[in-house]
């Protein structure tokens, strides 16, 4: 596998992934163009210098053939002609850059969040999910905000970028034009089997026995083929890491379907639903499971246990802290961190909020069997 | 040592003996200093006043005059070599092109500031 | 030519002023110059540039003013308001006086008026000086009141002068830091005073030991030093005559602003997450209605300087802003239970922590950056001037040789021109 | 000068006593600390920035070993994410402020100026050693920053990431600072130099295109260090007091802080290749024996390139949210610059035919700088073209494009120019063979490194990533070994000069040809350069000039010229009374 492929029926070329949007087939065509003009200036040039090289090289003390030191009308036209090249080139690529700068009315819209390091995508209706999943040949647009640093949302396969600056609404838009595949359930469900216990690695390259035959491909937890999607503006410490994937439905039917399967708790248990939040909402890019510190303090045993602030002091970990701190983060921070995460105000539900917290309890050691009674007490210590 | 200056106080044109000292006669030096006294008068006095939009212009135009004379004056470019005038006026084209570049970017961005008094979150800008 | 001409006998190269094969040069005039004008035309050339670089300096500062003025123009009129127009007015008039007796300067030393340069040096020196005792009574008096930059802003129309204890309690800041910001003046004018008794001590030894040369140096300088004091005074003066006009707008203000607490106790100060007792009065008759709000209000502590600025009836932006954060406050504290599926609060529409306002503070930021740089480029000219004093106590100047005094004098231009725009653009908006 | 088998009126400097040679006419450390002499503050300054690149280049290496696998290979543990960042923005900033744009300008260009214009100093000999001691106090604040907390913003300090960061911003952006003045003064020095201290007859278009190219870059130093200074300045107030100008927190905004910045560090782009152009018009010329081709359209392609270097400092900010229409226009700006940029490039082929060409060290690594600049321009259209932008900025085709230009260029040029003038510098001729093997190992690596990341690039890998998807592993291989090949090739090269201090044959006045003024003096120049002003003619009339196979050296067999006119000149010169 020397030059590895992204999808398995990809029409990846040497230079370029997949064409996966409308803009794409453009973008490379400008790419190309500029390619062969300056490879039609560098191969000549480069072959008049080497020649030079082979006829010109003399004994030292030789006298040059010609000491001729300038020549008008050669300077002129070598100055001067290139420019109607430059001109082509800035007018394709100034054209090509308006399309993509303006979205075409209507566009199907979807907020994303970008935070150290992560993505949230608010799909409305209280729906969020780290996956972006927009629809074949529909305009998505993009509207993007930052609360911490500057990040840049990158999809190669569709040849689009943009930064995404905290202070100011960042927009882009594309239209995809190459679906995503989705594998069989009974091959997904071998996938799963074979992962069981790890988080899922979106990078890994599965072999799946599909209907075309076998093929080596990168799927989602639930089964999609998918394109990357980076941060490119350099955030920090896992800045490599903050990735995510865009999976393409072939209808809007099936956007929505995934949309309200993905929407609320549904039947599955609090605790269930908050471990899924915490893998979903950017939680575990900071907050380890098992009790190793890292950007955030960890969920293990965090439950119930008392935390010095950075103010000095004690705070226990109750239902009403844990809400206030998904909150309104920076309000009361622990001793030993930096009062650096956003706040997921108004991006959870109370009904996430209190999975998030069952799900705290039941990793933790220290969680009292009566939280009622703490939650009661932390009213009175506040009050005061 | 001060009785024994050379007295080119007066013959302004030092060139011809190789001097190149060009004392500024006093009257012209206590002169500019009168015009700029009143200028600072005047835009004190106008800020009374409310001129709207102008007023950035006037305070502007004032401040522009004050600092040409002081300039031409107290700095002698008036007198100076003309290389000298060019050094000191091109340092004002390129604070001129950074300024409004920028500006001028900032204002065509404004509408996508968060915190513009102006704005709710722009529905759906046209243009991003 | 094998070997070089062997007539030079120079001793070393490095010892720039002693270059041997030069005997006609005069000890002003360096090795590497062939003549007085050609030496003189170099470090004409250089100050130039170096001017050039000065502005280009500023320019990142005047870029930064008029962006922001251009984004929150009402922000900037409002806050233009704290400034003292008399002191700025005095002190323009100061720095274009002190100019006038620089160009007289250069002109002295021109025509080899050695004398009377000295005293003209002088007079510039005291100039600046007066200048900056100005300009501390202007800072220490924004200090106290907590006109700062965004990150330490803390002024309330309520409370115009929070003691130190109250800083402590209510803002969070450090004891030492309150402290300072209490009695800033007196942090300024101590080293003004520890120079001006160093001087002094110099002008006795000077004068018990006899060195008239050093004699010559300290009298003029300690006139200089103590010029600052001058400016202190004068500060207060206008202040204090100032106070009554400043006084009259800012109880106004705060007038409205606490009906305003009155109506909406729940967004008091950011601090009361903390809730401690709260000294200032009108914070402690909200602060048993605050007891269940958690939640920081994300305006800080310039809530009351927003609010204040949003009496203004053309800032419906602010007043907007005000409303928003009423609303929110009530949504976070957990009072009113949002339902996502009915209100779509998505990303794109929630009002983020991080980005909240301090629209007032942004101003003070670009003030204290613009005369901050000034002053620092002030302190630096008189440095130089300095310098300058002392060289023509020891009569270095002639009419072949007066670059030193020109170079200065033109730099000292420049910073009067610096503040010819900072005057109009910072103290006389309206 | 008795030499029999050369024509009558064959001259030569000879070489100097050891009172004259500037290395030696004092001894002692304090007369190397103190000294204002522009040569030995030039040698001084290339010990420093050499000491310089040596760190940058292993910060090079750690970096390239990293990314020897997609899970990063050469730091582990829970900080290897971070420590990699802290790797690569100091490599950034070292490479930038330490290294790259003191390199020419002030290494070679300090010992080279005055002497190339035939004058005794600089302009201001004691500026120009505090500006070298600023340099030194500068590196100090980049080392005391390393060694308390690091630094991970990248060299850029984009806010807001540098206002939140606990690394050691202040210390790090307080050293650029420091490297700001030391490169303003520098500027300053050498701008006031070339105006009025050229000697008689020295006229604008009879100096040397290497003087015109630190002309124009001396332009850049004195105009935009000046706002990358205040952009500092207010990033560590925005720090330490939050004024609210870049930091969305308080209100600011980041974008402009990218205005700021790079207001200053496009055009620093250019105070970083302009020079390299220069020394490159020179080594063409001389090692080809044959006049420059187009010497005016060269000289005000450097002029033209300095000004217009003032317009397009937005391309780096097409993502990042300016206007349409701004982005537009710097777009359109950004192509003008390709043009005088290609008419060098032109230029310098068109020297080269029918010409007399040496091979040698210094001309192997002018060819190089052909080959390698040509590929950094040509690939700059992609990235200021808008639409391929969209899709490259951030990625490894940045990362490649800049390294062929700032590599490709600048380095190899200024190792072209120190393997040129290093006989003059140290009076010791290198062997030959040695300096061409390593410009050869020097070349393929740098292809072997930075090719494969224009692939990387354009495959949508972005830049600045501790880890990465294993389907970029192969290219990301490749780039790591041509990077080991490219060390070797250096340090190859680096022992090839400290062997010649050693073992090297002394060396001629003129060994390579050249007609500019230097080589009218001995090797090493008397510490005084010229005893008198000399007497000008065109920089590259290569007629009078003849290989002296017995003493391996070129002689000038031209009638000696007149020496300045004991009388007054009829012709004033500008410096004695202006222009006329």
């Amino acid at each position: 596998m020397t030059f590895p492929t992204l999808l398995a029926d990809t029409n990846a070329d040497f230079w370029f992934p997949i064409q996966g949007s409308s803009f794409a087939e453009e973008v490379d065509w400008v790419y190309d163009l500029i390619l062969y003009i300056s490879l039609a200036f560098f191969v000549p040039m480069m072959a008049f210098m080497v020649w030079c090289l082979f006829k010109y090289i003399k004994a030292r003390g030789t006298k040059a053939e010609s000491q001729i030191s300038h020549h008008t009308t050669l300077e002129l036209t070598w100055s001067i002609g290139p420019s109607v090249l430059l001109v082509w080139m800035f007018v394709q690529g100034s054209i090509s850059f308006l399309d993509m700068r303006t979205p075409p009315e209507g566009s199907y819209d979807i907020g994303v969040q970008a935070f150290k390091w992560g993505w949230t995508m608010d799909y409305g209706n209280g729906t969020f999910h780290p996956e972006l999943h927009i629809v074949k040949d529909e305009p998505t647009k993009l509207s993007m905000r930052s609360t911490d640093v500057i990040h840049s949302l990158f999809v190669p396969a569709f040849r689009a970028k943009k930064d995404i600056v905290p202070g100011r609404y960042n927009y882009m838009w594309f239209k995809p034009t190459v679906a995503s595949e989705k594998i069989s359930d009974e091959a997904l469900a071998k996938l799963k089997k074979q992962n069981e216990g790890t988080t899922w690695d979106y990078d890994k390259v599965h072999t799946i026995q599909t209907e075309d035959g076998e093929r080596e491909l990168q799927v989602t937890p639930e089964g999609y083929t998918f394109f990357d999607l980076y941060c490119t503006e350099y955030c920090g410490k896992n800045h490599s890491e903050m990735q995510t994937v865009v999976v393409v439905h072939e209808t809007q039917a099936e956007l929505e379907a995934w949309i309200k399967a993905n929407s609320s708790r549904g039947p599955i248990p609090m605790e269930e639903w908050g471990e899924l939040l915490y893998a979903r909402r950017g939680c575990s890019g900071c907050h380890s499971v098992d009790g190793s510190k890292l950007v955030g303090p960890s969920f293990l045993d965090l439950y119930g246990s008392q935390h010095a602030l950075t103010t000095g002091e004690n705070q226990l970990v109750d239902e009403n802290y844990v809400r206030e701190s998904i909150i309104a983060p920076k309000a009361k921070v622990v001793a030993g961190y930096q009062p650096v995460m956003p706040s997921y105000k108004g991006q959870l539900s109370d009904d996430d909020i209190d999975s998030i917290i069952a799900y705290l309890k039941s990793i933790s050691s220290n969680a009292p069997t009566q939280p009622a009674g703490a939650e009661a007490e932390s009213e009175e210590e506040s009050a005061e | 040592m001060s009785d024994h200056g050379h007295s080119t106080a007066d013959s302004h044109d030092g060139h011809a003996e190789g001097d190149f000292a060009h004392p500024l006669p006093l009257p012209m030096l206590f002169g500019v200093f009168g015009a700029l006294v009143f200028l600072t008068i005047v835009t004190v006095a106008q800020a009374n006043y409310d001129l709207g939009s102008f007023d950035i212009a006037v305070v502007m135009f004032i401040a522009t005059i004050k600092a040409v004379l002081v300039g031409l004056f107290f700095m002698h470019l008036a007198f100076d070599k003309p290389f000298n005038l060019i050094v000191f006026l091109s340092s004002f084209v390129f604070v001129a092109l950074f300024v409004i570049i920028t500006l001028s970017d900032a204002n065509m961005t404004s509408e996508a500031f968060e915190n513009n008094p102006n704005d709710a979150p722009p529905a759906a800008a046209a243009e991003m | 030519m094998a070997t070089i001409d062997s007539v030079t006998t120079s001793t070393d190269a490095h010892a720039d002023d002693s270059h041997g094969h030069d005997h006609d040069h005069p000890s002003w005039l360096a090795h590497h110059f062939d003549t007085p004008e050609q030496q003189f035309d170099s470090g004409k050339l250089g100050i130039w540039l170096f001017l050039v670089t000065e502005i280009l300096f500023f320019s990142g500062m005047f870029c930064a003013y008029a962006i922001f003025r251009m984004l929150r123009p009402e922000v900037f009129e409002g806050c233009s308001q704290f400034l003292n127009t008399k002191l700025g007015a005095i002190n323009t008039g100061v720095l274009l006086f002190s100019s006038l007796t620089m160009a007289w300067a250069v002109r002295c030393s021109q025509t080899e008026e050695h004398k009377k340069l000295v005293a003209l040096i002088a007079t510039t020196l005291s100039c600046a000086m007066v200048f900056l005792g100005v300009k501390s009574i202007e800072y220490s008096h924004k200090w106290g009141m907590g006109l700062l930059p965004p990150g330490s802003y803390f002024y309330s129309a309520a409370n115009e002068h929070p003691t130190a204890q109250q800083l402590v309690e209510i803002h969070g800041f450090s004891e030492s830091m309150a402290y300072f910001l209490t009695n800033s003046l007196y942090f300024i004018c101590a080293p003004f005073a520890l120079v001006a008794v160093a001087v002094l001590v110099w002008l006795i030894v000077a004068k018990v030991s006899g060195n008239a040369f050093q004699y010559a140096c300290a009298k003029p300088l300690l006139v200089v030093a103590l010029s600052f004091f001058g400016g202190v005074g004068l500060g207060m003066i206008l202040e204090s005559g100032g106070e009554h006009h400043e006084g009259e707008h800012v109880a106004a203000a705060g007038d409205h602003s606490d009906a305003e607490h009155g109506e909406h106790s729940g967004d008091d100060h950011g601090d009361s997450g903390h809730s401690h007792s709260i000294a200032s009065d009108h914070s402690e008759a909200s602060a048993d209605e605050d007891g269940a709000t958690m939640v920081e209000s994300p305006l800080g502590d310039d809530y009351a300087a927003v609010k204040l600025l949003a009496e203004n009836e053309t800032n419906t932006g602010l007043k907007d802003l005000v409303a928003a954060e009423r609303t929110q406050q009530s949504i976070a504290t957990g009072k009113v239970l949002t339902d996502p599926a009915a209100s779509d609060v998505g990303i794109s529409t929630v009002e983020s922590e991080v980005n909240t306002p301090r629209q007032a503070g942004v101003f003070f930021g670009i003030y204290y950056c613009m005369t901050g740089v000034h002053a620092i480029h002030i302190l630096a000219g008189i440095g130089v001037l300095v310098w300058l004093l002392i060289r023509a106590v020891r009569q270095d100047f002639n009419r072949q040789y007066f670059g030193p005094v020109d170079y200065v004098g033109l730099y000292w231009h420049l910073v009067d021109l610096i503040w010819i725009y900072l005057f109009p653009l910072l103290y006389l908006i309206r | 000068m008795s030499n029999a088998t050369l024509p009558a009126g064959a001259r030569d400097p000879g070489y100097p006593t050891e009172r004259e040679n500037y290395l030696t006419n004092s001894s002692g450390i304090l007369s190397w600390m103190f000294t204002l002499d522009h040569k030995r503050i030039g040698l001084m300054y290339l010990i420093g920035v050499m000491s310089a690149f040596a760190v940058g280049g292993l910060l090079a290496l750690a970096i390239r070993l990293h990314l020897l696998d997609p899970n990063g290979w050469m730091f582990s543990g829970a900080e290897a994410n971070n420590i990699y960042n802290q790797v690569f923005t100091l490599h950034g900033a070292i490479m930038v402020f330490l290294f790259i744009i003191p390199s020419i300008p002030a290494a070679l260009g300090n010992f080279l100026v005055p002497v190339m214009l035939g004058a005794k100093d600089v302009g201001f000999p004691r500026l120009n050693l505090s500006s070298f001691y600023l340099w030194v106090f500068g590196a100090l604040f980049f080392v005391t920053a390393l060694f308390s907390s690091g630094l991970d913003t990248g060299w850029t300090f984009y806010t807001p990431y540098s206002t939140t960061t606990d690394t050691s911003v202040i210390l790090a952006t307080l050293g650029a600072f420091i490297l700001g003045f030391s490169s303003i003064f520098t500027g300053l020095n050498f701008i006031v130099t070339i105006n009025t201290m050229r000697p008689p007859g020295m006229t604008w278009f009879k100096m040397p295109l290497f003087l015109w190219a630190t002309y124009a870059t001396s332009i850049i130093q004195v105009l935009a260090t000046p706002v990358l200074g205040i952009t500092l300045l207010l990033l560590i107030a925005e720090r330490t007091m939050h004024i609210g100008i870049f930091d969305p927190e308080f209100n600011g905004d980041p974008v402009t802080y990218q205005h700021f910045f790079w207001f200053y560090s496009h055009p620093a782009v250019y105070i970083m290749i302009l020079p390299a152009f220069g020394i490159i018009s020179e080594l063409i010329s001389v090692h080809s024996h044959k006049h420059i081709f187009g010497y005016r359209f060269i000289a005000y392609s450097s002029i033209a390139i300095a000004l217009l270097g003032f317009l397009v400092w937005g391309h780096h900010m097409f993502t990042a949210g300016m206007s349409s229409l701004t982005t537009i226009v710097f777009s359109a700006l950004t192509f003008t610059v390709s043009v005088p940029s290609a008419i060098k490039v032109f230029n310098w082929l068109a020297t080269m035919y029918k010409g007399s060409i040496s091979l040698t060290t210094p001309m192997c690594y002018a060819i190089s700088f052909i080959f390698l600049f040509t590929i950094g321009g040509l690939t700059g259209l992609f990235l200021g073209t808008l639409a391929t932008d969209l899709h490259l900025h951030d990625t490894y085709f940045v990362v490649a494009h800049f390294h062929y230009v700032m590599v490709g260029g600048t380095l190899i040029a200024f190792l072209g120019g120190v393997f040129h003038w290093w006989p003059k510098m140290v009076g010791k001729l290198y062997n030959e063979t040695h300096g061409r093997i390593a410009a050869l190992l020097v070349f393929l690596g740098f292809n072997g490194t930075f090719l494969p990341q224009f692939v990387l690039g354009s495959r949508g890998m972005p830049r600045r990533y501790a880890t990465y998807d294993p389907e970029f592993a192969f290219l990301h291989q490749l780039s790591t070994f041509g990077a080991l090949l490219l060390g070797v090739g250096l340090l190859y090269a680096f022992v090839v000069l400290m062997v010649s201090l050693v073992k090297g044959r002394r060396a001629p006045a003129n060994p390579w040809g050249g007609v500019t003024l230097e080589w009218q003096c001995t090797s090493p120049p008397p510490y005084y350069n010229f005893e008198r002003p000399p007497v000008v003619g065109d920089p590259y009339d290569f007629h009078n000039l003849e290989w002296d196979a017995e003493n391996e050296r070129y002689v000038t067999t031209e009638p000696e010229r007149k020496l300045v006119p004991e009388s007054t000149p009829e012709e004033v010169p500008v410096h004695a009374g202006g222009q006329k």
